[in-house]
């Protein structure tokens, strides 16, 4: 299995660049809003928070797509399916490979963006725990999405459009428990600790729902 | 109702008008399928189970 | 090792594409499937694989007659048309990854340079996948099937895209498995070679199926 | 294994879409009579009882908005039944249902979200507010949509509907979401005055039509969905009859 | 030509729905936004365009790195690039394609989402005529992207540095003109008559870019 | 139509893999590629397509011998490993595009259906390309070449993955494109029992060049 790991980390170092992607876009993302929003500086590091997990959100879903199409176009995917190892470990192994080559470089980059959007040190902080402990269960999400796009001739946006609803009680979550950390006055453990329990959950949900239909859509 | 007459009617309008839409297009999606079914019937195509025994 | 097909039926899209299907392979036994283009064949090697749903009936492997069985897919190694490598990564990180993935215990399978060697290209193991020839390719996929030991090989057209010298030496790579007690189903345009095989010959279209709305 | 298939095929006997068929013949234009009995006395009570002190007359919206809004979420979650009963016992009806209810669905949430605007802007002053009641019924709506389109976009009937079972479960994260959006975030909307655990909290007076009119609804949700189903095997067997006859006729060149 | 223009708008339709799908996706990101930020309707009003061409950027980045490689992966590319017509002009109408099938439909659709997001007419219609005149040239940068992509077997990387730093420019160009013509003070006409001075910059560098990258690939 | 190949010579990565292959073909000639997985057919094929640049020499068609010379590319069909047609497209909507792409005015290629008859496969062009089984792929994607005429085929490994009858059948629609003018070649690995063709036999790596930094 960490074989596995391995082979898919270096995949998407090698050829996809899907981290760079994923920075840059967050990037452009953060880079925009401030034309919205007006250099209204104390406006910015309120919805900052907001902002960065609106953009994680929104990076995790380019490449996600690919995630299994990949494997069914050169075949490997077949056999992955033949093996003894369960298949939701397989997917389980995919998506955690998934996350440390796209969401966790996000995590990592988070903090400059805190310091683009005018924020103090304890919201960067807490912005960048929520989006540690929460961004896994956008990539189990997505995993779904993803197993459930081999099966259409095109997958893009029509998974996207049903992944995104699923991840919006992460979203909340993990914005409110930022928020909570930097204005108060409502607690911040609460929202964090249901994050934690919602990425627990679609860690186990995300990988057995997306075994289950790659299982029915092998053809 | 006076002011207000808009919004109740408005929904109660709405609501007419979605239900009605909803009951025709499955009654007429019923009609045209059943229309399908005669017509592939007269063409001789049957069911196994509505075919006559002595065919089989 | 036996392979037992018990009254296989299966479907691709409406049509049921074969039914009845039922063989028994003992240890050492080869099954070639032949027929026309579209009859069944790679099909057939695909539900054994587990990787179709077949309509009817089953596919199991058993270490003997009397032995627990379990799906066949498990103990099969399968070639199929597409050769499940990474373009992008060196042979060596493909068999690597394949012989960890299929094997993690480490048991019965050759060594990446070994398995190269016996497909008849040593020493380019270095260079990416995409890099190959059409046949290189495929003698490389092949050597997927060395480097973790399985005792049911299926392969769909394995021969495609290969040289001659290349044809033999697959065909001793099957004898030689099949000499240890392997079993091989394999689906072929072009006689394999092999000795004192069986045949099947897939015919294609067993009929519409009404199924339960007709 | 062999007692499994035989409880199966037994299950699918006393459901098999000619069975069925010949049911929904006989109960569906009893259903519809019902129906309309019921929307008479619901429409009548509705306009005849005594507006609220507070709301005045707009609460009559509510005798369409609330069975509107129960209707879409119990819609889904038949859905979700009927997923899995597509999955774990892979009964050909269940595919019927969950796609005979997508539309209805999608009808029912449409009509909860435009009764909801339409009573938001006298009451609220808004026709829309990014509420997590109002959005969660929002995403709702968006998924409906997305599982129609995701059902249409393959052609295998049958592996069309088990991946989309699997979405379908998946999203029914949403149903909790929106039924306790309003205890969990303080949202303008109402919290819940008849559906709780104590009993209703809500005057006769406004209780009897509204549960008149949610009867109506839920009887008129089940007599176009008993119809969509009927349509549906039919699409199916249509099907089916016409790839027999392009094989026949193939056949016989 | 049209035939090709007509089978890239039938694959990317063959999804399901096509357009509707587009819309649909645009709809739920822009529902996603107001759980992150929160229901301040006066915000979201005034983060409402720049969140509208984000949607439309992550739209038109789904998807647009598969535009060449997809044909390359069948071999397509290949009868494409023996032909006589000159390759600019397969890229282009590619684009052309890809534009119609994924943009134009959010451009029609970004009016419903003014609604939602409370802007106002002026708002709406601004954001509307940016999106039109500047979406095509994200799609053309972005063929620059796919086509590099391809020609480099391992140059993911280099495609995400290449290819959103010069989306930013349009981006800020297409944000500040609805603005501009919302709330003032600046005028309207300047950003605009530089992001339709954009498009046509892109609309010949882009394929022409991209089509001398295709040359160079082939293997 | 004549083809004409002078002093070809051909890199892949920093390998030379054929150098002075020089070739002249009269309307009707076929040339076959033979040689060893990796001796450079493939390679060769697609330098005269246009698709690798050749490091020294070029090939050029002319209508006749002292007409005027332009690049063979676009006087040719290629037929690669790869089918180039759309899984998600019906086989009719493929060869349409095909059709309309290669072939703008209209002129000399058979209809869809009577393409696919002269494949042998009439009736299914109404069908996803991607249901087809792996033989039927490839006859579809030979029938590319049958939609839009080009006087110059260029097939790699044409019958791969094809049942006997269908090798019969791509035989005699060589023989039938060389009976009206038309310069074929191919590379295989097995003989395509076409008439009075010439050979070239492929040896792979051709040297290290050292380049200029020698
Ligand atoms: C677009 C806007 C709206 C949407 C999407 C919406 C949605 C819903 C939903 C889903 C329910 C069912 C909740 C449950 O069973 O617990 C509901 C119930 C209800 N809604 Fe709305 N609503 C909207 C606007 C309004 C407005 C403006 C009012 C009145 C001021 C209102 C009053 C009610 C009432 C009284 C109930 C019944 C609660 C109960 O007794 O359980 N809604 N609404
Ligand atoms: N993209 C590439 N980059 C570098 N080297 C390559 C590339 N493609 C092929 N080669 C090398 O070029 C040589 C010739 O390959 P080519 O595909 O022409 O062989 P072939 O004669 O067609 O073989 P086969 O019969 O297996 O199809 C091989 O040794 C291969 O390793
Ligand atoms: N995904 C699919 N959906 C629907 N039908 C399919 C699908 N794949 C294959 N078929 C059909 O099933 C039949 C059998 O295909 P199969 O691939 O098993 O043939 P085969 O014997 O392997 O042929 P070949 O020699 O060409 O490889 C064919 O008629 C094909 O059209
Ligand atoms: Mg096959
Ligand atoms: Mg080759």
């Amino acid at each position: 299995m960490t074989a596995l790991f391995l082979r898919d980390l270096r995949l998407s170092i090698r050829a996809g660049g899907g981290a760079l992607i994923g920075i840059l876009f967050f990037l452009t993302v953060v880079a925009v809003i401030p034309f919205g929003v007006g250099p209204d500086l104390a406006l910015l590091s309120r919805i900052g928070p907001a902002i960065v997990w609106i953009g994680a959100l929104l990076a995790a879903l380019l490449g996600l797509d690919r995630l299994f199409q990949a494997e069914r176009d050169d075949g490997s995917l077949d056999l992955m399916l033949m093996q003894e190892t369960p298949l939701v470990l397989t997917v389980f192994i995919k998506c955690a490979a998934h996350w440390t080559a796209t969401s966790l470089p996000l995590v990592i980059a988070s903090p400059l963006l805190g310091l683009f959007m005018n924020m103090n040190e304890t919201a960067i902080g807490a912005t960048m725990l929520t989006l540690f402990v929460g961004s896994p269960a956008i990539t189990f999400i997505g995993a779904v999405g993803a197993a459930v796009a081999i099966a259409l001739p095109r997958g893009g946006l029509l998974v996207s459009v049903l992944i995104l609803p699923l991840t919006i009680p992460v979203l909340i979550f993990g914005v409110s428990a930022s928020y909570a950390a930097v204005v108060g006055p409502a607690p911040f453990l609460p929202p964090f600790l249901i994050l934690i329990a919602l990425t627990l959950f679609f860690a186990v949900i995300g990988p057995a729902a997306a075994a289950l239909a790659l299982r029915n859509t092998a053809d | 109702m006076s002011s207000y007459a808009f919004y109740v009617y408005g929904s109660y309008g709405f609501a007419a008008v979605v239900t009605i839409a909803v009951t025709l297009w499955t009654w007429t999606d019923g009609r045209a399928r059943q229309k399908e079914l005669a017509a592939l019937e007269a063409a001789g195509i049957r069911r196994r189970s509505a075919r006559p025994k002595d065919e089989e | 090792m036996h392979l037992t097909a018990e009254n296989l039926a299966a479907r691709r899209g409406e049509d049921l594409i074969f039914v009845n299907v039922s063989f028994h392979l003992q240890p050492g036994e080869a099954l070639i499937l032949t027929g026309k283009n579209g009859s069944g064949k790679s099909t057939l090697l695909r539900v054994i694989a587990g990787l179709l749903r077949p309509e009817k009936g089953s596919v199991t492997a058993s270490d003997s007659v009397s032995a627990g069985r379990r799906p066949a897919a498990e103990a099969s190694h399968y070639l199929g048309h597409r050769n499940a490598m990474k373009t992008e990564l060196t042979v060596a990180e493909n068999l690597d990854f394949w012989r960890s993935f299929l094997e993690p215990r480490k048991a019965a399978g050759l060594s990446t340079e070994e398995a190269a060697e016996a497909v008849g290209l040593p020493g380019i193991t270095h260079l990416p996948f995409g890099y190959l020839s059409a046949g290189q390719q495929r003698r490389f996929a092949f050597a997927k099937l060395l480097v973790a030991y399985r005792p049911v090989w299926l392969l769909d057209e394995p021969t495609a895209a290969l040289d001659t010298s290349a044809d033999r030496l697959f065909t001793e790579l099957i004898e030689a498995h099949r000499r240890k007690g392997g079993i091989v189903v394999a689906a072929t345009h072009q006689p394999l070679g092999l000795e004192g095989t069986r045949e099947l010959k897939m015919t294609g279209f067993a009929g519409v199926d009404q199924g339960v709305w007709g | 294994m062999s007692e499994t298939s035989l409880a199966i095929s037994k299950f699918s006997d006393l459901a098999n879409p000619t069975r069925f068929l010949a049911l929904a013949s006989r109960i569906i234009p009893w259903l519809a009579g019902i129906t309309a009995l019921c929307f008479i006395i619901g429409l009548y009570l509705s306009f005849s009882t005594e507006g609220d002190y507070q709301q005045g007359e707009t609460v009559r919206i509510m005798y369409v908005h609330v069975p509107a809004a129960w209707l879409s979420m119990m819609c889904y979650t038949i859905m979700s039944i009927s997923a899995i009963g597509t999955l774990v016992w892979r009964h050909p009806l269940a595919d019927v249902s969950a796609k005979a209810a997508a539309p209805l669905g999608a009808a029912f949430t449409l009509l909860a979200l435009v009764t909801g605007s339409l009573w938001g802007k006298p009451m609220w002053g808004t026709w829309w507010v990014w509420d997590a009641r109002l959005t969660s019924v929002f995403i709702l709506f968006l998924m409906y949509l997305g599982l129609i389109a995701l059902n249409r976009a393959m052609d295998e009937p049958s592996k069309a509907a088990r991946v989309t079972a699997i979405l379908i479960l998946v999203g029914f994260v949403n149903i909790p979401i929106i039924k306790f959006s309003v205890d969990w975030w303080n949202t303008l909307h109402q919290s819940a005055s008849v559906l709780r655990l104590d009993g209703p909290a809500i005057d006769p007076e406004f209780l009897h039509p509204l549960l008149i009119m949610a009867i109506a609804f839920t009887l008129l949700f089940f007599t176009l969905h008993l119809m969509a189903m009927r349509n549906e095997i039919w699409r199916r067997r249509i099907a089916s009859q016409r790839r027999m006859a392009a094989r026949m006729a193939s056949r016989e060149e």
